[in-house]
Protein backbone atom coordinates (compact mmCIF):
# COMPACT_ATOMS: atom_id res chain seq x y z
CA UNK A 1 0.00 0.00 0.00
CA UNK A 2 1.51 3.50 -0.80
CA UNK A 3 0.42 5.96 2.00
CA UNK A 4 1.93 9.31 0.20
CA UNK A 5 0.51 12.21 2.00
CA UNK A 6 -0.18 14.37 -0.54
CA UNK A 7 -2.16 17.85 0.46
CA UNK A 8 -3.15 21.23 -0.18
CA UNK A 9 -3.29 23.14 3.08
CA UNK A 10 -4.76 26.87 4.16
CA UNK A 11 -2.67 26.35 7.12
CA UNK A 12 1.11 26.69 8.19
CA UNK A 13 2.84 23.56 6.98
CA UNK A 14 4.53 21.49 9.23
CA UNK A 15 7.71 20.04 7.95
CA UNK A 16 8.03 17.98 11.41
CA UNK A 17 4.96 16.32 10.25
CA UNK A 18 6.14 15.74 6.96
CA UNK A 19 9.40 14.34 8.03
CA UNK A 20 7.84 11.94 10.33
CA UNK A 21 5.27 10.71 7.44
CA UNK A 22 8.33 9.64 5.45
CA UNK A 23 10.07 7.74 8.54
CA UNK A 24 10.53 4.70 7.79
CA UNK A 25 12.77 1.73 8.96
CA UNK A 26 12.99 0.55 5.32
CA UNK A 27 14.83 4.03 4.73
CA UNK A 28 18.48 5.13 4.92
CA UNK A 29 17.95 8.93 3.52
CA UNK A 30 15.55 10.87 3.47
CA UNK A 31 15.65 14.49 1.67
CA UNK A 32 13.30 17.18 2.47
CA UNK A 33 13.13 21.05 0.47
CA UNK A 34 10.97 23.86 1.57
CA UNK A 35 10.48 26.56 -0.32
CA UNK A 36 10.08 29.64 1.31
CA UNK A 37 8.98 33.22 0.41
CA UNK A 38 12.27 35.30 -0.19
CA UNK A 39 12.03 38.79 0.80
CA UNK A 40 12.33 41.13 -2.23
CA UNK A 41 12.65 45.30 -2.85
CA UNK A 42 11.44 46.49 -6.27
CA UNK A 43 12.77 49.08 -7.83
CA UNK A 44 10.88 51.26 -6.95
CA UNK A 45 11.78 50.61 -3.05
CA UNK A 46 8.74 48.62 -2.57
CA UNK A 47 8.81 45.59 -0.30
CA UNK A 48 7.14 42.50 -0.57
CA UNK A 49 5.13 41.39 2.16
CA UNK A 50 3.76 37.78 1.38
CA UNK A 51 2.96 35.82 -1.42
CA UNK A 52 -0.98 34.85 -1.53
CA UNK A 53 -1.25 31.58 -3.09
CA UNK A 54 -4.36 30.24 -4.87
CA UNK A 55 -5.07 26.46 -6.14
CA UNK A 56 -7.51 24.14 -8.17
CA UNK A 57 -7.74 22.07 -5.51
CA UNK A 58 -8.95 19.33 -6.72
CA UNK A 59 -6.62 19.26 -10.44
CA UNK A 60 -3.61 20.21 -8.12
CA UNK A 61 -3.99 17.21 -5.48
CA UNK A 62 -4.79 14.99 -8.66
CA UNK A 63 -1.66 16.59 -10.62
CA UNK A 64 0.42 15.75 -7.25
CA UNK A 65 -0.55 11.98 -6.89
CA UNK A 66 0.59 11.33 -10.54
CA UNK A 67 3.55 13.60 -9.94
CA UNK A 68 4.36 10.98 -7.13
CA UNK A 69 3.64 7.95 -9.32
CA UNK A 70 6.26 9.28 -11.60
CA UNK A 71 8.53 9.53 -9.31
CA UNK A 72 8.15 6.12 -8.42
CA UNK A 73 8.61 4.57 -11.46
CA UNK A 74 12.01 6.53 -11.52
CA UNK A 75 13.71 5.78 -8.01
CA UNK A 76 13.00 3.10 -5.68
CA UNK A 77 10.89 5.37 -3.33
CA UNK A 78 9.79 4.22 0.56
CA UNK A 79 7.60 7.14 1.02
CA UNK A 80 6.35 10.88 -0.30
CA UNK A 81 5.05 14.14 1.76
CA UNK A 82 3.89 16.65 -0.72
CA UNK A 83 2.16 19.16 1.04
CA UNK A 84 1.21 22.66 -0.59
CA UNK A 85 0.35 26.11 1.38
CA UNK A 86 -3.11 28.47 -0.79
CA UNK A 87 -3.64 31.58 1.16
CA UNK A 88 -0.91 34.53 2.54
CA UNK A 89 2.43 32.94 2.80
CA UNK A 90 4.93 35.92 4.84
CA UNK A 91 8.21 36.14 4.04
CA UNK A 92 10.37 33.12 5.24
CA UNK A 93 7.72 30.99 5.64
CA UNK A 94 7.14 27.29 3.43
CA UNK A 95 4.92 27.42 0.36
CA UNK A 96 5.76 23.84 -0.25
CA UNK A 97 7.58 20.92 1.63
CA UNK A 98 8.28 17.61 -0.02
CA UNK A 99 9.98 15.03 1.48
CA UNK A 100 11.40 12.13 0.13
CA UNK A 101 12.49 8.49 2.02
CA UNK A 102 14.37 5.91 0.31
CA UNK A 103 16.78 3.37 1.04
CA UNK A 104 20.12 5.32 -0.19
CA UNK A 105 20.94 9.13 -0.33
CA UNK A 106 21.44 9.64 -3.39
CA UNK A 107 17.83 8.75 -4.51
CA UNK A 108 16.39 10.69 -2.30
CA UNK A 109 18.15 14.25 -3.25
CA UNK A 110 17.33 13.48 -6.91
CA UNK A 111 13.40 12.46 -6.63
CA UNK A 112 12.99 15.12 -4.42
CA UNK A 113 15.07 17.78 -6.97
CA UNK A 114 12.74 16.01 -9.49
CA UNK A 115 9.71 16.86 -7.71
CA UNK A 116 9.94 20.37 -7.08
CA UNK A 117 11.19 20.90 -10.13
CA UNK A 118 8.14 19.41 -12.02
CA UNK A 119 5.38 20.53 -9.13
CA UNK A 120 6.32 24.16 -10.28
CA UNK A 121 5.96 23.20 -14.39
CA UNK A 122 2.56 22.35 -14.21
CA UNK A 123 0.71 21.81 -11.11
CA UNK A 124 -2.47 24.24 -10.81
CA UNK A 125 -1.76 26.32 -8.59
CA UNK A 126 -0.72 30.22 -9.06
CA UNK A 127 1.18 32.67 -6.49
CA UNK A 128 0.48 36.51 -6.55
CA UNK A 129 2.73 39.39 -4.79
CA UNK A 130 1.64 41.13 -2.58
CA UNK A 131 3.86 44.52 -1.66
CA UNK A 132 4.22 46.54 1.00
CA UNK A 133 2.06 49.86 -0.84
CA UNK A 134 -1.02 47.79 -0.93
CA UNK A 135 -0.13 46.52 -4.50
CA UNK A 136 -0.64 43.05 -5.84
CA UNK A 137 0.29 41.20 -8.67
CA UNK A 138 0.01 37.59 -10.04
CA UNK A 139 3.31 35.57 -11.08
CA UNK A 140 2.76 34.07 -14.80
CA UNK A 141 6.05 32.93 -15.66
CA UNK A 142 7.18 34.32 -19.32
CA UNK A 143 4.57 37.34 -19.02
CA UNK A 144 7.51 39.74 -18.27
CA UNK A 145 6.11 40.47 -14.62
CA UNK A 146 8.80 40.99 -11.91
CA UNK A 147 9.50 36.91 -10.64
CA UNK A 148 9.51 36.87 -7.21
CA UNK A 149 9.72 34.19 -4.41
CA UNK A 150 11.31 30.68 -4.63
CA UNK A 151 9.79 29.01 -8.04
CA UNK A 152 10.06 31.89 -10.88
CA UNK A 153 13.60 32.75 -10.63
CA UNK A 154 15.26 29.37 -11.48
CA UNK B 1 -26.39 21.18 -22.07
CA UNK B 2 -24.71 22.66 -19.39
CA UNK B 3 -20.84 23.40 -18.63
CA UNK B 4 -19.67 24.74 -15.65
CA UNK B 5 -16.66 26.87 -16.45
CA UNK B 6 -14.31 28.23 -13.49
CA UNK B 7 -11.60 31.05 -13.75
CA UNK B 8 -8.68 30.83 -11.98
CA UNK B 9 -5.99 33.75 -10.90
CA UNK B 10 -5.56 36.41 -13.03
CA UNK B 11 -8.67 35.42 -15.35
CA UNK B 12 -10.41 35.77 -12.48
CA UNK B 13 -9.34 38.74 -11.25
CA UNK B 14 -9.84 40.41 -14.81
CA UNK B 15 -13.39 38.25 -14.88
CA UNK B 16 -14.43 39.28 -11.78
CA UNK B 17 -15.73 35.83 -11.64
CA UNK B 18 -14.98 32.60 -10.02
CA UNK B 19 -17.45 30.24 -11.68
CA UNK B 20 -20.32 30.11 -14.04
CA UNK B 21 -22.35 27.72 -15.65
CA UNK B 22 -22.54 27.79 -19.65
CA UNK B 23 -25.82 27.05 -21.74
CA UNK B 24 -24.04 25.07 -24.62
CA UNK B 25 -25.45 23.74 -28.01
CA UNK B 26 -24.71 19.85 -28.04
CA UNK B 27 -21.50 19.12 -29.97
CA UNK B 28 -19.74 22.56 -28.58
CA UNK B 29 -16.07 22.28 -28.37
CA UNK B 30 -13.99 24.02 -25.90
CA UNK B 31 -12.75 26.68 -28.30
CA UNK B 32 -16.82 27.52 -28.78
CA UNK B 33 -17.22 27.46 -25.07
CA UNK B 34 -14.41 30.00 -24.79
CA UNK B 35 -15.63 32.09 -27.27
CA UNK B 36 -18.56 32.58 -25.86
CA UNK B 37 -16.93 33.75 -22.95
CA UNK B 38 -14.62 36.20 -24.39
CA UNK B 39 -17.95 37.66 -25.40
CA UNK B 40 -19.43 38.01 -22.12
CA UNK B 41 -15.88 39.25 -20.49
CA UNK B 42 -14.00 40.94 -22.90
CA UNK B 43 -11.19 41.90 -19.60
CA UNK B 44 -9.93 38.42 -20.53
CA UNK B 45 -9.01 38.28 -23.99
CA UNK B 46 -5.48 39.34 -23.77
CA UNK B 47 -4.58 36.84 -20.80
CA UNK B 48 -6.22 34.34 -22.74
CA UNK B 49 -3.87 33.90 -24.96
CA UNK B 50 -1.00 32.62 -22.68
CA UNK B 51 -4.01 30.17 -20.88
CA UNK B 52 -4.22 26.68 -21.02
CA UNK B 53 -7.62 24.72 -20.29
CA UNK B 54 -8.38 21.63 -18.32
CA UNK B 55 -11.62 19.91 -19.08
CA UNK B 56 -12.81 17.74 -15.57
CA UNK B 57 -9.48 18.07 -14.41
CA UNK B 58 -7.02 17.00 -17.07
CA UNK B 59 -5.52 19.65 -19.61
CA UNK B 60 -7.02 19.49 -22.86
CA UNK B 61 -7.01 20.90 -26.15
CA UNK B 62 -9.46 22.93 -27.55
CA UNK B 63 -10.89 20.58 -30.01
CA UNK B 64 -12.52 18.86 -27.57
CA UNK B 65 -16.06 18.46 -28.03
CA UNK B 66 -17.92 19.25 -24.32
CA UNK B 67 -20.61 17.05 -22.61
CA UNK B 68 -23.25 18.08 -20.11
CA UNK B 69 -21.88 18.60 -17.01
CA UNK B 70 -18.37 18.84 -17.98
CA UNK B 71 -16.05 21.44 -15.62
CA UNK B 72 -13.92 23.72 -18.01
CA UNK B 73 -11.18 25.27 -16.47
CA UNK B 74 -9.38 28.39 -17.59
CA UNK B 75 -6.15 27.94 -16.47
CA UNK B 76 -3.07 30.78 -16.99
CA UNK B 77 0.73 29.97 -16.84
CA UNK B 78 1.10 28.25 -13.14
CA UNK B 79 3.22 29.77 -10.33
CA UNK B 80 3.07 27.00 -7.58
CA UNK B 81 5.91 26.08 -5.34
CA UNK C 1 28.08 36.78 11.23
CA UNK C 2 27.63 33.82 10.18
CA UNK C 3 25.63 31.32 12.72
CA UNK C 4 25.87 28.37 11.51
CA UNK C 5 24.83 25.35 14.19
CA UNK C 6 27.27 22.79 14.12
CA UNK C 7 26.52 20.04 17.37
CA UNK C 8 27.16 17.02 17.82
CA UNK C 9 24.75 14.91 20.47
CA UNK C 10 24.30 12.45 22.16
CA UNK C 11 19.86 12.73 22.42
CA UNK C 12 17.50 12.96 19.52
CA UNK C 13 18.46 15.66 16.56
CA UNK C 14 15.28 17.80 16.27
CA UNK C 15 14.82 18.19 12.72
CA UNK C 16 12.28 21.24 13.20
CA UNK C 17 15.20 22.65 15.15
CA UNK C 18 17.42 22.38 12.36
CA UNK C 19 14.97 23.94 9.95
CA UNK C 20 13.97 26.52 12.45
CA UNK C 21 17.44 27.53 12.72
CA UNK C 22 18.27 28.08 8.66
CA UNK C 23 14.83 30.02 8.28
CA UNK C 24 15.72 33.17 7.09
CA UNK C 25 13.74 35.92 5.01
CA UNK C 26 16.82 35.64 2.60
CA UNK C 27 15.74 32.19 1.34
CA UNK C 28 13.91 31.00 -1.24
CA UNK C 29 14.38 27.60 -0.32
CA UNK C 30 15.66 25.23 2.01
CA UNK C 31 17.08 21.66 1.36
CA UNK C 32 17.28 19.23 4.33
CA UNK C 33 18.96 15.55 4.26
CA UNK C 34 18.38 13.25 7.62
CA UNK C 35 20.78 9.88 7.58
CA UNK C 36 18.30 7.29 9.11
CA UNK C 37 19.22 3.63 10.38
CA UNK C 38 17.85 1.19 7.70
CA UNK C 39 16.57 -2.14 8.84
CA UNK C 40 19.24 -5.00 7.82
CA UNK C 41 18.95 -8.45 7.90
CA UNK C 42 22.20 -10.49 8.01
CA UNK C 43 22.91 -13.58 5.70
CA UNK C 44 22.82 -15.49 8.52
CA UNK C 45 19.36 -14.31 9.69
CA UNK C 46 20.65 -11.58 12.52
CA UNK C 47 18.39 -8.31 12.58
CA UNK C 48 20.45 -5.21 12.72
CA UNK C 49 18.83 -3.54 15.94
CA UNK C 50 21.13 0.13 15.89
CA UNK C 51 24.04 1.89 15.22
CA UNK C 52 26.16 3.38 17.70
CA UNK C 53 28.41 6.03 16.93
CA UNK C 54 31.59 7.36 18.54
CA UNK C 55 32.91 11.06 17.62
CA UNK C 56 35.93 12.08 18.44
CA UNK C 57 34.58 15.11 19.03
CA UNK C 58 36.60 18.23 19.20
CA UNK C 59 38.07 16.72 15.88
CA UNK C 60 34.83 16.45 14.51
CA UNK C 61 33.19 20.07 15.29
CA UNK C 62 36.23 21.33 13.86
CA UNK C 63 36.34 19.73 10.73
CA UNK C 64 32.57 20.07 10.26
CA UNK C 65 33.20 23.73 10.65
CA UNK C 66 35.93 23.70 8.05
CA UNK C 67 33.56 21.44 6.05
CA UNK C 68 30.52 24.36 6.06
CA UNK C 69 32.94 27.07 5.18
CA UNK C 70 34.10 25.33 2.34
CA UNK C 71 29.95 24.53 1.51
CA UNK C 72 30.11 28.49 2.10
CA UNK C 73 32.90 29.41 -0.58
CA UNK C 74 31.22 27.09 -3.66
CA UNK C 75 27.16 28.24 -3.25
CA UNK C 76 25.93 31.69 -1.74
CA UNK C 77 24.38 30.13 1.36
CA UNK C 78 22.06 31.95 4.53
CA UNK C 79 22.64 29.30 7.04
CA UNK C 80 23.93 25.77 7.82
CA UNK C 81 22.97 23.29 10.43
CA UNK C 82 24.90 19.98 10.96
CA UNK C 83 23.43 17.99 14.07
CA UNK C 84 25.03 14.66 14.43
CA UNK C 85 24.44 11.85 16.95
CA UNK C 86 26.80 10.33 19.02
CA UNK C 87 25.20 6.65 21.14
CA UNK C 88 22.60 4.57 19.74
CA UNK C 89 20.29 4.95 16.93
CA UNK C 90 17.80 3.10 16.80
CA UNK C 91 16.06 2.19 13.45
CA UNK C 92 13.91 4.27 11.44
CA UNK C 93 16.08 7.16 13.62
CA UNK C 94 18.15 10.22 12.40
CA UNK C 95 21.82 9.91 13.15
CA UNK C 96 22.78 12.89 11.24
CA UNK C 97 20.77 15.97 9.91
CA UNK C 98 21.89 18.80 7.54
CA UNK C 99 19.84 21.68 6.24
CA UNK C 100 21.00 24.27 3.86
CA UNK C 101 19.30 27.56 3.29
CA UNK C 102 19.35 29.47 -0.31
CA UNK C 103 18.33 32.55 -1.98
CA UNK C 104 18.13 29.84 -4.72
CA UNK C 105 16.65 26.16 -4.00
CA UNK C 106 19.04 24.53 -7.01
CA UNK C 107 22.31 25.46 -4.69
CA UNK C 108 20.67 24.04 -1.49
CA UNK C 109 20.01 20.89 -3.37
CA UNK C 110 23.99 21.37 -4.23
CA UNK C 111 25.29 21.97 -1.37
CA UNK C 112 23.30 19.82 1.16
CA UNK C 113 24.46 16.70 -1.18
CA UNK C 114 28.05 18.25 -1.13
CA UNK C 115 28.13 18.62 3.14
CA UNK C 116 26.37 14.59 3.28
CA UNK C 117 28.78 13.48 1.11
CA UNK C 118 32.02 15.17 2.22
CA UNK C 119 30.95 14.26 5.98
CA UNK C 120 30.93 10.82 5.37
CA UNK C 121 34.15 11.21 3.74
CA UNK C 122 36.40 11.99 6.09
CA UNK C 123 35.21 13.81 9.77
CA UNK C 124 36.31 11.71 12.56
CA UNK C 125 33.04 9.41 13.50
CA UNK C 126 32.36 5.66 13.85
CA UNK C 127 29.70 3.52 14.10
CA UNK C 128 28.88 0.43 15.16
CA UNK C 129 26.23 -1.95 13.86
CA UNK C 130 24.57 -3.51 16.94
CA UNK C 131 22.76 -7.33 15.69
CA UNK C 132 20.06 -8.78 17.60
CA UNK C 133 22.36 -11.64 18.95
CA UNK C 134 23.96 -9.16 20.70
CA UNK C 135 27.11 -9.15 18.25
CA UNK C 136 28.64 -5.91 17.33
CA UNK C 137 31.11 -4.92 14.75
CA UNK C 138 32.65 -1.83 13.62
CA UNK C 139 31.79 -0.21 10.15
CA UNK C 140 35.21 0.65 8.57
CA UNK C 141 34.53 1.17 4.80
CA UNK C 142 36.74 -1.21 2.75
CA UNK C 143 37.65 -3.45 5.20
CA UNK C 144 35.43 -6.11 3.95
CA UNK C 145 33.03 -5.51 6.40
CA UNK C 146 29.09 -5.85 5.52
CA UNK C 147 28.38 -2.24 4.98
CA UNK C 148 25.17 -0.88 6.88
CA UNK C 149 23.34 2.10 7.33
CA UNK C 150 22.52 4.97 4.90
CA UNK C 151 26.69 5.66 4.61
CA UNK C 152 28.23 2.81 4.13
CA UNK C 153 26.53 1.62 0.59
CA UNK C 154 27.04 4.66 -1.87
CA UNK D 1 58.33 14.68 26.74
CA UNK D 2 54.70 13.89 27.27
CA UNK D 3 52.24 13.19 24.76
CA UNK D 4 48.82 11.94 25.26
CA UNK D 5 47.23 9.14 22.75
CA UNK D 6 43.54 8.57 22.46
CA UNK D 7 42.31 5.83 20.87
CA UNK D 8 38.98 5.28 18.70
CA UNK D 9 36.14 3.11 17.82
CA UNK D 10 38.13 -0.10 16.88
CA UNK D 11 41.37 0.52 17.78
CA UNK D 12 40.30 1.56 21.19
CA UNK D 13 37.78 -2.01 21.58
CA UNK D 14 41.24 -3.46 20.51
CA UNK D 15 43.25 -1.92 23.11
CA UNK D 16 41.09 -1.93 25.42
CA UNK D 17 41.83 2.15 26.36
CA UNK D 18 40.56 4.86 25.10
CA UNK D 19 43.71 6.92 26.10
CA UNK D 20 47.18 7.26 27.95
CA UNK D 21 50.06 9.63 28.78
CA UNK D 22 53.11 8.42 26.65
CA UNK D 23 56.78 9.81 27.85
CA UNK D 24 58.80 10.23 24.98
CA UNK D 25 62.22 11.21 24.57
CA UNK D 26 62.50 15.23 22.46
CA UNK D 27 62.50 15.00 18.89
CA UNK D 28 60.05 12.20 18.78
CA UNK D 29 58.24 11.59 15.48
CA UNK D 30 54.63 10.38 15.09
CA UNK D 31 55.99 6.82 13.93
CA UNK D 32 58.29 6.48 16.80
CA UNK D 33 55.16 6.79 19.26
CA UNK D 34 53.29 4.45 17.28
CA UNK D 35 56.10 1.95 17.24
CA UNK D 36 55.64 2.63 21.51
CA UNK D 37 52.41 2.09 21.31
CA UNK D 38 52.65 -1.32 19.14
CA UNK D 39 54.59 -2.83 21.90
CA UNK D 40 52.31 -2.24 24.58
CA UNK D 41 49.41 -3.16 22.27
CA UNK D 42 50.26 -5.55 19.85
CA UNK D 43 46.71 -6.20 19.17
CA UNK D 44 45.69 -3.03 17.54
CA UNK D 45 49.24 -3.90 14.85
CA UNK D 46 46.59 -5.00 12.01
CA UNK D 47 43.89 -2.60 12.51
CA UNK D 48 46.58 0.14 12.62
CA UNK D 49 47.49 -0.61 8.82
CA UNK D 50 44.58 1.50 7.95
CA UNK D 51 44.67 4.02 10.18
CA UNK D 52 45.19 7.79 9.91
CA UNK D 53 46.59 9.67 12.03
CA UNK D 54 46.06 13.24 14.04
CA UNK D 55 47.99 15.71 15.95
CA UNK D 56 46.14 17.99 17.56
CA UNK D 57 42.63 17.52 15.91
CA UNK D 58 44.38 17.93 12.76
CA UNK D 59 45.32 15.14 10.27
CA UNK D 60 49.09 14.49 10.31
CA UNK D 61 51.50 12.57 8.23
CA UNK D 62 53.71 10.01 10.14
CA UNK D 63 56.93 12.24 10.11
CA UNK D 64 55.88 15.00 12.27
CA UNK D 65 58.04 16.06 14.83
CA UNK D 66 55.67 16.08 18.43
CA UNK D 67 55.82 18.30 20.99
CA UNK D 68 55.01 18.12 24.65
CA UNK D 69 51.66 18.57 25.47
CA UNK D 70 50.37 17.01 21.94
CA UNK D 71 47.38 15.42 21.94
CA UNK D 72 47.61 12.31 18.92
CA UNK D 73 44.55 10.53 17.69
CA UNK D 74 45.01 6.96 16.24
CA UNK D 75 41.81 7.05 13.96
CA UNK D 76 40.38 3.81 12.25
CA UNK D 77 38.41 4.91 8.31
CA UNK D 78 35.63 6.94 9.42
CA UNK D 79 32.63 6.17 9.03
CA UNK D 80 30.15 8.91 10.11
CA UNK D 81 26.54 10.04 8.47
Amino acid sequence: MIDDRIEILATDLSWDEAVKSVSDGRAGGIDVFLGTTRAEKAADGRDLIALDYEAYEQMALDQMKALAARAREKWPIVKIAMLHRVGRVLIGEPSVVIAVSTPHRADAFEACRFLIDELKKDIAIWKKEVWSDGSASWVHPGQGQGARGEGQEE
Amino acid sequence: MQVTARFFAILKDRAGVAELILELPAGATVTSAIELIVKQFPAIQSDLKRAAFAVNRNYTNTDLVLSDGDELALIPPVSGG
